[in-house]
């Protein structure tokens, strides 16, 4: 019982979040929504045992991606906006109108496939162990693969912000 | 949180124990700082009010109340205040992850006409099995108060302060999480109950086939990974700002670093946040590499077993005792590695910001991944059973 | 040996002869020495050919493509021999055109000249539908250079004009190519764009009918051939192209490149219709007939010498087309003579119009005037190139228009009397050129040219010559032509059902198509 | 009235907060000016995905799903790493970090 | 000798001469040119005559030389030979021809001596003569037509020999394309004689239109009678007759010797010839008979008219030949062949002798030719004067003269024949009173009557070359009547001089069936033709010698009806006003509004549509990266709706 409650809260929260980041005139506060909206995801895999999913949830997208779209928000001190949200009334009412049908959809489109079963806490399989063993068996391929491209994302990274120019209105 | 209302009750008032437990340390280890780094400049420190100064404690906390509260304007006044909690919450949850001591059995028992099942307290605030990932992941939100409180006070020296120190604990951050790795392979387990069950009694290990028994040292952890607990060591004074690494607020350069916005009790906040740190850092420190709240040479059960019989309490009573035994231990342990803390910090000199970095990239980080890949191979070499 | 091909390809050897030359001086007598070569050696063509059969001689087939039955196929007959001497009778006189008018970049120039002659050849010679479509695109290409490089004010537009306009149409004909070997595939078993195969096909034909599959591939080619000729719609790009093209390129622009509209027509749409072209072949002998009349009437105000030229060329072509659709042996004789005599009489006077411009650098007829005196034996030549254009019996205008008017009357008097009046405009336009140019007072360009001498040099008469000769060897004695022409036509008239043309000569073994449904004559 | 069916968490439901999610976060960057902020949207919908990741591979008690998670986050990192490093060069080139700023970089 | 070679020289001798002088023609040389071109004329000359000689030794039913060269166009069926025939016809044709060009020829060595282009004068004359060869020659239509087309073009080149002059290469030019015109309508009458008989030989077309002809009258629309309209627009645009005449007047531009041969004698001539030579195939169509004579009548009265008042004494003579060709039609269109013939032979005589005579006047004058300023030349001039007067007096037919007995005898056929009708008898009468009228009126300013010859010029007589052929003219002018005295006069002559004109042609011509009516009646209409002859030549000597102040009385008298006539009841202006400007108009707008807006107008749309469509779509590629994520998601939504739907 006190499950649904948790779910049901935690998703209004995250929902609101969410929407929060979307509607926030300011990108501070909306960067720090998303890190909220994060907790709140790693909050949902923690609800579906995924316990070490959620600690690296929190320590990669919280702990360190978000950090690095503070600090460059911080980096630019963007202030409040004048114009959030992009021109064109029509075009806007287009992209709600594609955004709602496409929710529909997706909905619609769940109950297309019939109901699993139970969700069965803390079986055998689900632990971190099997989780590394899949990973450094089957998929070790894409896991080297992961590593090189995060190598040179590093290095993309540090190449592009060189450039010269002050990031500061002169 | 329990089933019924007495077990949640006992959650909550333990939950809430345990985090006074940390903020009331602040005060205590502000204290032993200043008599501390006085006794190591060799001079006195606060010894007008109270005894040997122990009052100063409360006079400095009402002198934070009562200190005037400047306020940046509206923009920036949530962000503003924001900071200091926020910087205060990791600290607080991460503490609440970290076993204190030996889980506490209460039997059946009477009370208001009603039987209460058999209990189970964990002597941690919330039991978690991930432990070392949550606790982790919890620390690295840290950054933010830093970024938060630096980017509010709207003035450039705080923000590069904030950028410092955010940049800084993210590298160190790394080097952390490495360096545990070697306990995670020794231990095989994120649970910081089962890692302190493993360092009971007296060393031993298996070496060729063979098994060895050092009867002359603890079953404890730095044994097993010398190199990793000086590295997390490091790390973690780094995490925790503290001297060697404090650069961001170093008064010298950047004035205060990132409070210098910040007076009164938000200033306290700060303080409280950073000495949590601080506590839970040694926390660890002591959970994976001096046995947590294990006596050397002795096992909790055998302790048990001495309390029944020493003192013929109930079994509750007897595991009541224990448990508070071994907390006792267990502070001893954090204590000292406080003082560790307060002394490392009056005598080492402050790095330049690029040593710092060079420091964490070029050296801690691949003496870490080296750890990591000695230990991966020894206990592979020494698990596999050689047939 | 093969000579088709040696005679398609000889000019893509020369050209790189001449692009090779070390010095530049030496291209100009160079490529005519190879270009009279290259009569020669279709003189052999012509002496080899033997006149009785009706079928296709000298036939090379080799597969080109072979999935889809494209085959490189390449075969001559009564319709297609003259066309190829044209070409390489105007070829050198192109040349001697452009010796003095072309100074800039003469190499290049005659490169195109040469790869036109091999594309243009290569159009009369191709009995593969694919083969021809190919070598009918590529004729653009030099031409467009041509009128693009060499050419007058604003060339490019009209180069471009030129080559979109013949484009389009022709993109109708690839469809309806590709439709045909469809159907091949379909009715033969094998896919195959072989002209013999296309005519074994049994298109259904709905009389009256617009969107029957025989009216519409009809008109497919159709088409591409009127914009090619031009028939009256589609002519507007011809004066465009003329009036900035030069001199040797108008003269190979009229005195070939439209034949290969016409000869399209005879060669695709009358033989593979039959029935759609006797539906509606009207409209292509009323638009011939208008095409007579309007050119006749519009080329009366222009005031531009070669403008004027053009239209009358509209004009003669608008006889060609009529003569195609009139369906019987006169017609059809006539108008492949009309297709020489005019490649003759209006290459001349495109050489005359650019040898005057090459003096006075003018081509505005009221500039002119009294050129007679001052200019003799130019305005002798003009004057016989003239009466050869506007069909004066004893020169070869008279021998191609008599039959085609005379076919056409045949078939329906109302378009003869009309086309007849054609011959009084011609008259009316041609001489009042001639008056307002050579005869009367020295008009204001020649009062300034008092003292040089306008008269033709040398070289210049030697082009004219060959001209002169065979306006009146055609004239007098069309018999010598009209015979080479006369089995295919009958052929062609009496084998309208079931039309196929039966392989000459020592045949090689070609992977013969098994020849699934017989033609259901009608 | 709370109906059996919707108090018993099962899959759809965790699909429908994913679903959620992610159509927030592609309004974010559809309708965001900010290119840090679409940026945000992008790592919304990418968590999004992750959710539904981890909730098929729970409820069909297969790993597969957390692997598969695990790459999501790495890529996702690396993608905020680059969007942010071109971020840094627009914004010190333009000045502002307004989408519109660039538009002048169609052919 | 072999006729084949006969026919050969006789045709390539001018040729020769053309080829020769046409070469050199820079040469200034005119005696050689001259002597040259007429030694080719006397080489055919000689081969004419020994044909006819052949011809009349030959057996009376199949006079005829046949000799072919090699078939010139055969193409299915149709085949156009170069063949020629000489019979009774083309005979007299070819002698008058060659004789009459001969003496031309001489005459005009003396006329050219002092132009700058003697060589290649003589170059057209001969190519002229072989084009006139060739169409009176040629055995069937198509070469006939060759000659009657380079016939047209020679005169083309003569009008227009002397081109630095505007006029006189407009005038040029307006002959050919009037000729055109008629020679449009020549070729539609080949094609429809063609259609219906599927050849087109002289021979076999009469036997078979005369096989036809006695199957039943033919109706209007039947292809015989339109091919004898088509073939008769053909002669009337070479004969100048009503419609297409324009062009004679103005053909005066050439030099006079020209105009003598081709405006008197030969060219003018060739629509009566061919009519003649159909003659079986224009019975076969009795309507058209009618309207030839119709427009010939007409012709003559009017051109008379005209002639009356011009001053320019070749202005005078073209529109005397106009009216002549008149009467020689209206024979024609009666069924009278045979004097139609007749009369043109008489008329080449006489009306080239005024030529040529004339031709010597305005010689001596100084290229002067306005009569205003001549007068008493008689004096002057005497061997001129003597020729003209003789050839007066055969024009005005003065009985005994040739003119008399031809246009005698085409006045009584109109009377007779079921085809004529009385008034065109009277039209003739009054047309054949008027030309005395303006003969005498020429005869009386040129030659009697005061001098009005300015100070500078003082006019001479021609030297002997100029003046021998005239003498020769002058002498067949009179004797060349008396080789076809009709019937009824032979009747009272002594000694009865038989027709030999009338019995050589008779085989090989139609004749119309006359009304039976006596003598009497005959005679009656000659007495009332020669009275008004008389009367009329009285009146214009004393008008113009005795008391010369009628004419301006006259003309004061109807001044509106002397100007129309003067300025030739404006025809020219009618036709370049309704015909030739409007053209010109219509062909304007054509172009410019027809070709180069509409047409082209239609290619600039597509391409205009094309470039249009290509700005629509490169719009979506505005750079704004939302739009572009925007247009994914939509595409999104679009695939799945179709895939949930599907």
């Amino acid at each position: 019982m006190e499950a649904a409650i948790v779910f049901y809260g935690l998703s209004f929260f995250m929902t609101v979040l969410s929407l929060g980041v979307l509607f926030n005139p300011n990108p501070i506060m909306s960067a720090l929504y998303l890190v909220l909206t994060m907790i709140g995801v790693s909050l949902v895999f923690f609800m579906l045992d995924a316990g070490f999913l959620a600690g690296v949830q929190l320590i990669v997208y919280a702990g360190a991606v978000l950090v690095l779209f503070v600090m460059v928000i911080m980096l630019f001190d963007l202030k409040r906006e004048v114009y959030t949200f992009s021109r064109g009334f029509f075009t806007r009412l287009l992209k709600v109108f594609t955004g709602v049908v496409f929710l529909i959809i997706l909905v619609k489109s769940f109950f297309l496939v019939p109901e699993t079963k139970e969700l069965l806490n803390s079986s055998t399989q689900m632990t971190t162990k099997n989780l590394a063993g899949l990973l450094f068996t089957e998929y070790i391929f894409v896991f080297e693969l992961l590593g090189l491209l995060l190598l040179a994302v590093a290095i993309g990274a540090v190449a592009l912000s060189r450039i010269k120019g002050g990031t500061h209105a002169e | 949180m329990g089933s019924d209302i007495v077990e949640i009750s006992i959650n909550a008032a333990k939950a809430l124990a345990i985090f006074l437990m940390m903020v009331q340390i602040v005060p205590m280890l502000v204290w032993v700082e200043r008599r501390g780094s006085a006794f190591i400049q060799n001079r006195f420190g606060p010894n007008r009010i109270g005894p040997l100064g122990l009052m100063q404690l409360i006079a400095d906390a009402v002198k934070f109340l009562f200190k005037e509260e400047f306020l940046p304007d509206k923009k920036r006044r949530l962000l503003f205040l924001a900071a200091p909690i926020i910087a205060l919450i990791p600290g607080a949850v991460a503490f609440g992850a970290i076993p204190l001591s030996v889980p506490i059995h209460v039997e059946i028992f009477e009370f208001l006409g009603q039987s209460w099942g058999p209990y189970r307290f964990a002597f941690q605030s919330v039991e978690l099995g991930i432990g070392i990932v949550f606790v982790l992941g919890i620390s690295s939100l840290a950054a933010y108060s830093i970024l938060l409180a630096g980017w509010s006070s709207s003035n450039k020296y705080s923000l590069f302060g904030a950028l410092r120190a955010s940049a800084q604990m993210i590298s160190y951050e790394l080097a952390l999480g490495l360096s545990l790795v070697g306990i995670l392979l020794i231990y095989n387990s994120f649970d910081f109950a089962e890692i302190i069950a493993q360092q009971q009694g007296s060393l031993a290990f298996q070496f060729l086939g063979k098994d060895i028994v050092w009867s002359f040292l603890p079953n404890w952890g730095i044994f097993y990974q010398p190199l990793g607990f000086v590295l997390f060591f490091v790390a973690v004074f780094a995490e925790a700002n503290r001297l060697p690494f404090d650069l961001p607020e170093a008064e010298s350069e950047l004035v205060a670093g990132y409070h210098t916005e910040y007076g009164g009790f938000k200033m306290n906040m700060f303080y409280i946040g950073e000495y949590g740190h601080m506590l839970v850092s040694s926390a660890l420190l002591v959970t994976f590499y001096f046995g947590g709240y294990n006596i050397p040479f002795v096992t909790p059960d055998q302790v048990l077993a001495g309390v029944e019989s020493f003192l013929g309490l109930s079994s509750t009573g007897s595991s009541v005792a224990t448990a508070f035994l071994l907390h006792g231990v267990f502070l001893v342990k954090v204590l000292i590695f406080l003082w560790v803390f307060i002394w490392v910090r009056w005598t080492l000199p402050r790095f330049r910001y690029d040593q710092l970095m060079d420091l964490g990239w070029k050296t801690m980080l691949p003496w870490a991944l080296a750890n990591t890949i000695l230990t991966a191979i020894i206990v592979f070499i020494f698990r596999t059973q050689w047939v | 040996m093969n000579l088709l091909s040696v005679i398609t390809f000889l000019p893509i050897l020369f050209a790189l002869v001449v692009w090779f030359l070390p010095n530049e001086k030496h291209v100009r007598p160079v490529s005519l020495g190879l270009s009279i070569v290259h009569f020669f050696v279709s003189i052999v063509l012509l002496v080899k050919f033997d006149i009785s059969s009706a079928g296709l001689q000298f036939v090379e087939q080799t597969p080109w493509v072979q999935s889809a039955g494209i085959s490189y196929f390449l075969g001559v007959d009564g319709i297609s021999i003259w066309l190829v001497i044209l070409t390489t009778f105007l070829t050198p006189i192109t040349i001697l055109g452009g010796w003095t008018s072309i100074q800039k970049k003469t190499r290049g120039f005659h490169v195109s000249i040469f790869v036109l002659a091999t594309t243009m050849i290569g159009t009369f010679l191709a009995m593969d539908a694919i083969l021809f479509y190919v070598f009918f695109e590529a004729s653009l290409i030099p031409m467009y250079f041509i009128i693009g490089i060499w050419g007058g004010k604003n060339k490019i537009y009209a180069a471009t004009k030129f080559f979109i306009y013949t484009m389009l149409g022709s993109v109708f004909m690839l469809l309806s190519i590709i439709t045909l070997m469809v159907l091949a595939e379909g009715q033969l078993g094998q896919m195959s764009s072989s002209l013999l195969d296309f005519y074994k096909l049994d298109l259904n034909f709905l009389p009256g009918q617009f969107l029957s599959t025989q009216t519409l591939l009809f008109f497919g080619f159709a088409l591409a051939f009127a914009i090619k000729v031009p028939l009256f719609p589609f002519h507007t790009w011809l004066p465009d192209a003329h009036v900035q093209a030069p001199t040797p390129g108008s003269v190979i622009l009229a005195g070939v490149m439209l034949k290969m509209g016409t000869y399209g027509l005879l060669r695709f749409c009358l033989p593979l219709f039959p029935e759609a072209t006797a539906e509606w072949g009207w409209i292509f002998l009323a638009l011939g007939v208008v095409g007579i009349i309007y050119g006749a009437l519009v080329a009366m105000v222009q005031p531009d010498m070669k403008k004027l030229v053009a239209y009358s060329s509209v004009s003669h072509m608008g006889y060609v087309v009529m003569g195609l659709f009139t369906l019987n042996a006169h017609g059809l004789t006539g108008s492949i003579f009309q297709m020489l005599s005019h490649g003759i009489s209006t290459g001349a006077l495109f050489l005359l119009v650019g040898m005057i411009y090459e003096r006075t650098h003018s081509r505005e007829i009221k500039e002119y005037g009294g050129l007679a005196v001052v200019a003799p034996i130019f305005s002798i030549f003009f004057i016989i190139v003239t009466l050869s254009s506007i069909a004066v019996p004893m020169t070869n205008g008279f021998v191609g228009e008599y039959l085609i008017l005379m076919g056409t009357f045949m078939v329906n008097k109302a378009y003869a009397i009309l086309a007849v009046t054609g011959v009084v405009l011609g008259a009316c336009y041609m001489l009042w050129m001639v008056k307002k140019v050579f005869f009367g007072p020295p008009g204001k360009l020649i009062k300034d040219f008092q003292g040089k001498n306008l008269d033709l040099n040398k070289t210049e008469v030697m082009t004219l010559l060959p001209v002169v000769v065979l306006i009146f060897w055609m004239g007098l004695f069309p018999g010598h032509f009209i015979k080479y022409t006369k089995a295919s036509v009958d052929h062609m008239i009496n084998a309208k059902q079931g039309y196929y043309l039966k392989i000459e000569g020592r045949q090689k073994k070609v992977a013969t198509i098994k020849y699934k449904s017989t033609r259901v004559t009608r | 009235m709370l109906s059996s069916e919707l108090l018993h968490i099962g899959l759809n439901h965790y699909l429908g907060l994913s679903a959620v999610i992610f159509v927030i976060g592609m309004l974010t960057v559809l309708l965001r000016r900010n290119l840090i902020v679409m940026l945000m949207g992008v790592e919304l919908m990418l968590n999004a995905v992750n959710i539904t990741f981890v909730a098929f591979s729970s409820f069909n008690q297969n790993m597969n799903g957390q692997v598969m998670v695990f790459f999501v986050m790495a890529i996702a990192a690396a993608e905020a790493a680059v969007g942010l490093a071109l971020a840094v060069t627009i914004f010190k080139h333009y000045k502002e970090i307004d989408i519109s700023a660039f538009e002048q970089l169609k052919s | 000798m072999n006729d084949s070679f006969l026919f050969a020289v006789l045709l390539l001798a001018p040729i020769f001469g053309f080829l020769f002088n046409g070469l050199r023609f820079k040469n200034k040389n005119y005696k050689l040119a001259g002597a040259v071109a007429s030694v080719a004329i006397g080489v055919s000359f000689i081969c004419s005559v020994v044909l006819v000689i052949k011809l009349v030794a030959m057996p009376e039913a199949s006079r005829a030389i046949h000799v072919h060269f090699y078939n010139w166009i055969e193409v299915a069926g149709f085949n156009a030979n170069a063949a020629f025939v000489v019979d009774q016809i083309s005979a007299i044709m070819i002698l008058v021809i060659t004789g009459v060009g001969l003496l031309i020829h001489i005459f005009s060595i003396g006329y050219m001596s002092h132009d700058d282009r003697p060589s290649k004068y003589f170059a057209y004359l001969n190519l002229f003569i072989f084009n006139m060869l060739l169409l009176v020659l040629g055995d069937n239509l198509l070469i006939m037509f060759v000659g009657w087309e380079g016939v047209g073009l020679c005169s083309y080149l003569l009008i227009g020999f002397w081109f630095t002059d505007q006029e006189k290469a407009a005038a040029g030019m307006k002959a050919f394309i009037v000729n055109r015109i008629g020679d449009a309508g020549f070729l539609l009458g080949i094609f429809f004689l063609y259609v219906q008989f599927s050849t087109i030989e002289f021979s076999s077309l009469n036997t078979l239109a005369t096989d036809l002809a006695a199957s039943g009258p033919l109706g209007w629309s039947h292809p015989l009678v339109l091919a004898c309209i088509c073939l008769f627009v053909g002669a009337c645009g070479k004969s100048a007759q009503i419609p297409l005449y324009v062009w004679l007047p103005d053909a005066m531009a050439g030099p006079t010797p020209v105009s003598a041969l081709i405006h008197a004698a030969t060219m003018v001539t060739a629509g009566v010839y061919m009519i003649v030579r159909l003659s079986f195939v224009y019975m076969a169509a009795p309507q058209v008979m009618t309207i030839i004579a119709v427009v010939g009548g007409l012709t003559a009265f009017f051109a008379a008219t005209i002639g009356m008042t011009q001053w320019d004494i070749k202005k005078i003579l073209a529109y005397s030949t106009v009216s002549q060709l008149g009467y020689m039609f209206l024979g024609v269109g009666v069924g009278a062949f045979m004097p139609a013939m007749f009369h043109l032979m008489t008329h080449a005589f006489f009306k080239a002798l005024m030529f040529l005579g004339s031709g010597s006047v305005i010689h001596a004058m100084g290229e002067e030719q306005d009569i205003r300023k001549m007068g008493a030349l008689k004096k002057a001039m005497p061997i001129t004067s003597a020729t003209f007067t003789l050839g007066w007096l055969a024009i005005i037919g003065v009985p005994g003269f040739s003119g008399f007995f031809s246009k005698d005898e085409i006045l009584w056929f109109t009377y007779a024949s079921t085809q004529g009708s009385k008034w065109l008898w009277v039209v003739g009468v009054l047309g054949a009173g008027m030309t005395a009228f303006y003969m005498t009126r020429l005869m009386c300013l040129v030659f009697w009557g005061k001098s009005r010859v300015p100070e500078g010029t003082h006019p001479h007589e021609s030297p002997a070359s100029m003046t021998f052929p005239l003498i020769v003219l002058g002498v067949l002018s009179v004797v060349g009547g008396w080789i076809g005295i009709p019937h009824v006069i032979s009747a009272i002559l002594p000694g009865h001089p038989p027709n030999i004109l009338g019995h050589w042609l008779e085989p090989a011509l139609a004749t119309a069936n006359l009304i039976t009516t006596s003598a009497v009646v005959e005679w009656s209409l000659m007495g009332i033709s020669v009275s008004v002859v008389a009367i009329s030549g009285y009146f214009a000597y004393t008008a113009y010698i005795v008391k010369t102040d009628i004419p301006e009385k006259c003309v004061k008298a109807f001044p509106r009806l002397h100007g129309l006539v003067l300025n030739k009841y404006l025809i020219d202006e009618l036709y370049f006003g309704r015909i030739i400007n409007p053209l010109i108009d219509i062909s304007k707008g054509l172009w410019v509004y027809v070709d180069v807006n509409f047409v082209d107008k239609l290619t600039y749309i597509a391409s205009d549509f094309v470039k249009s469509i290509g700005r629509l779509f490169g719009s979506l590629q505005n750079g704004n990266l939302q739009q572009y994520a925007m247009y994914i998601a939509i595409g999104v939504v679009v695939m799945l709706s179709f895939i949930l739907m599907g």
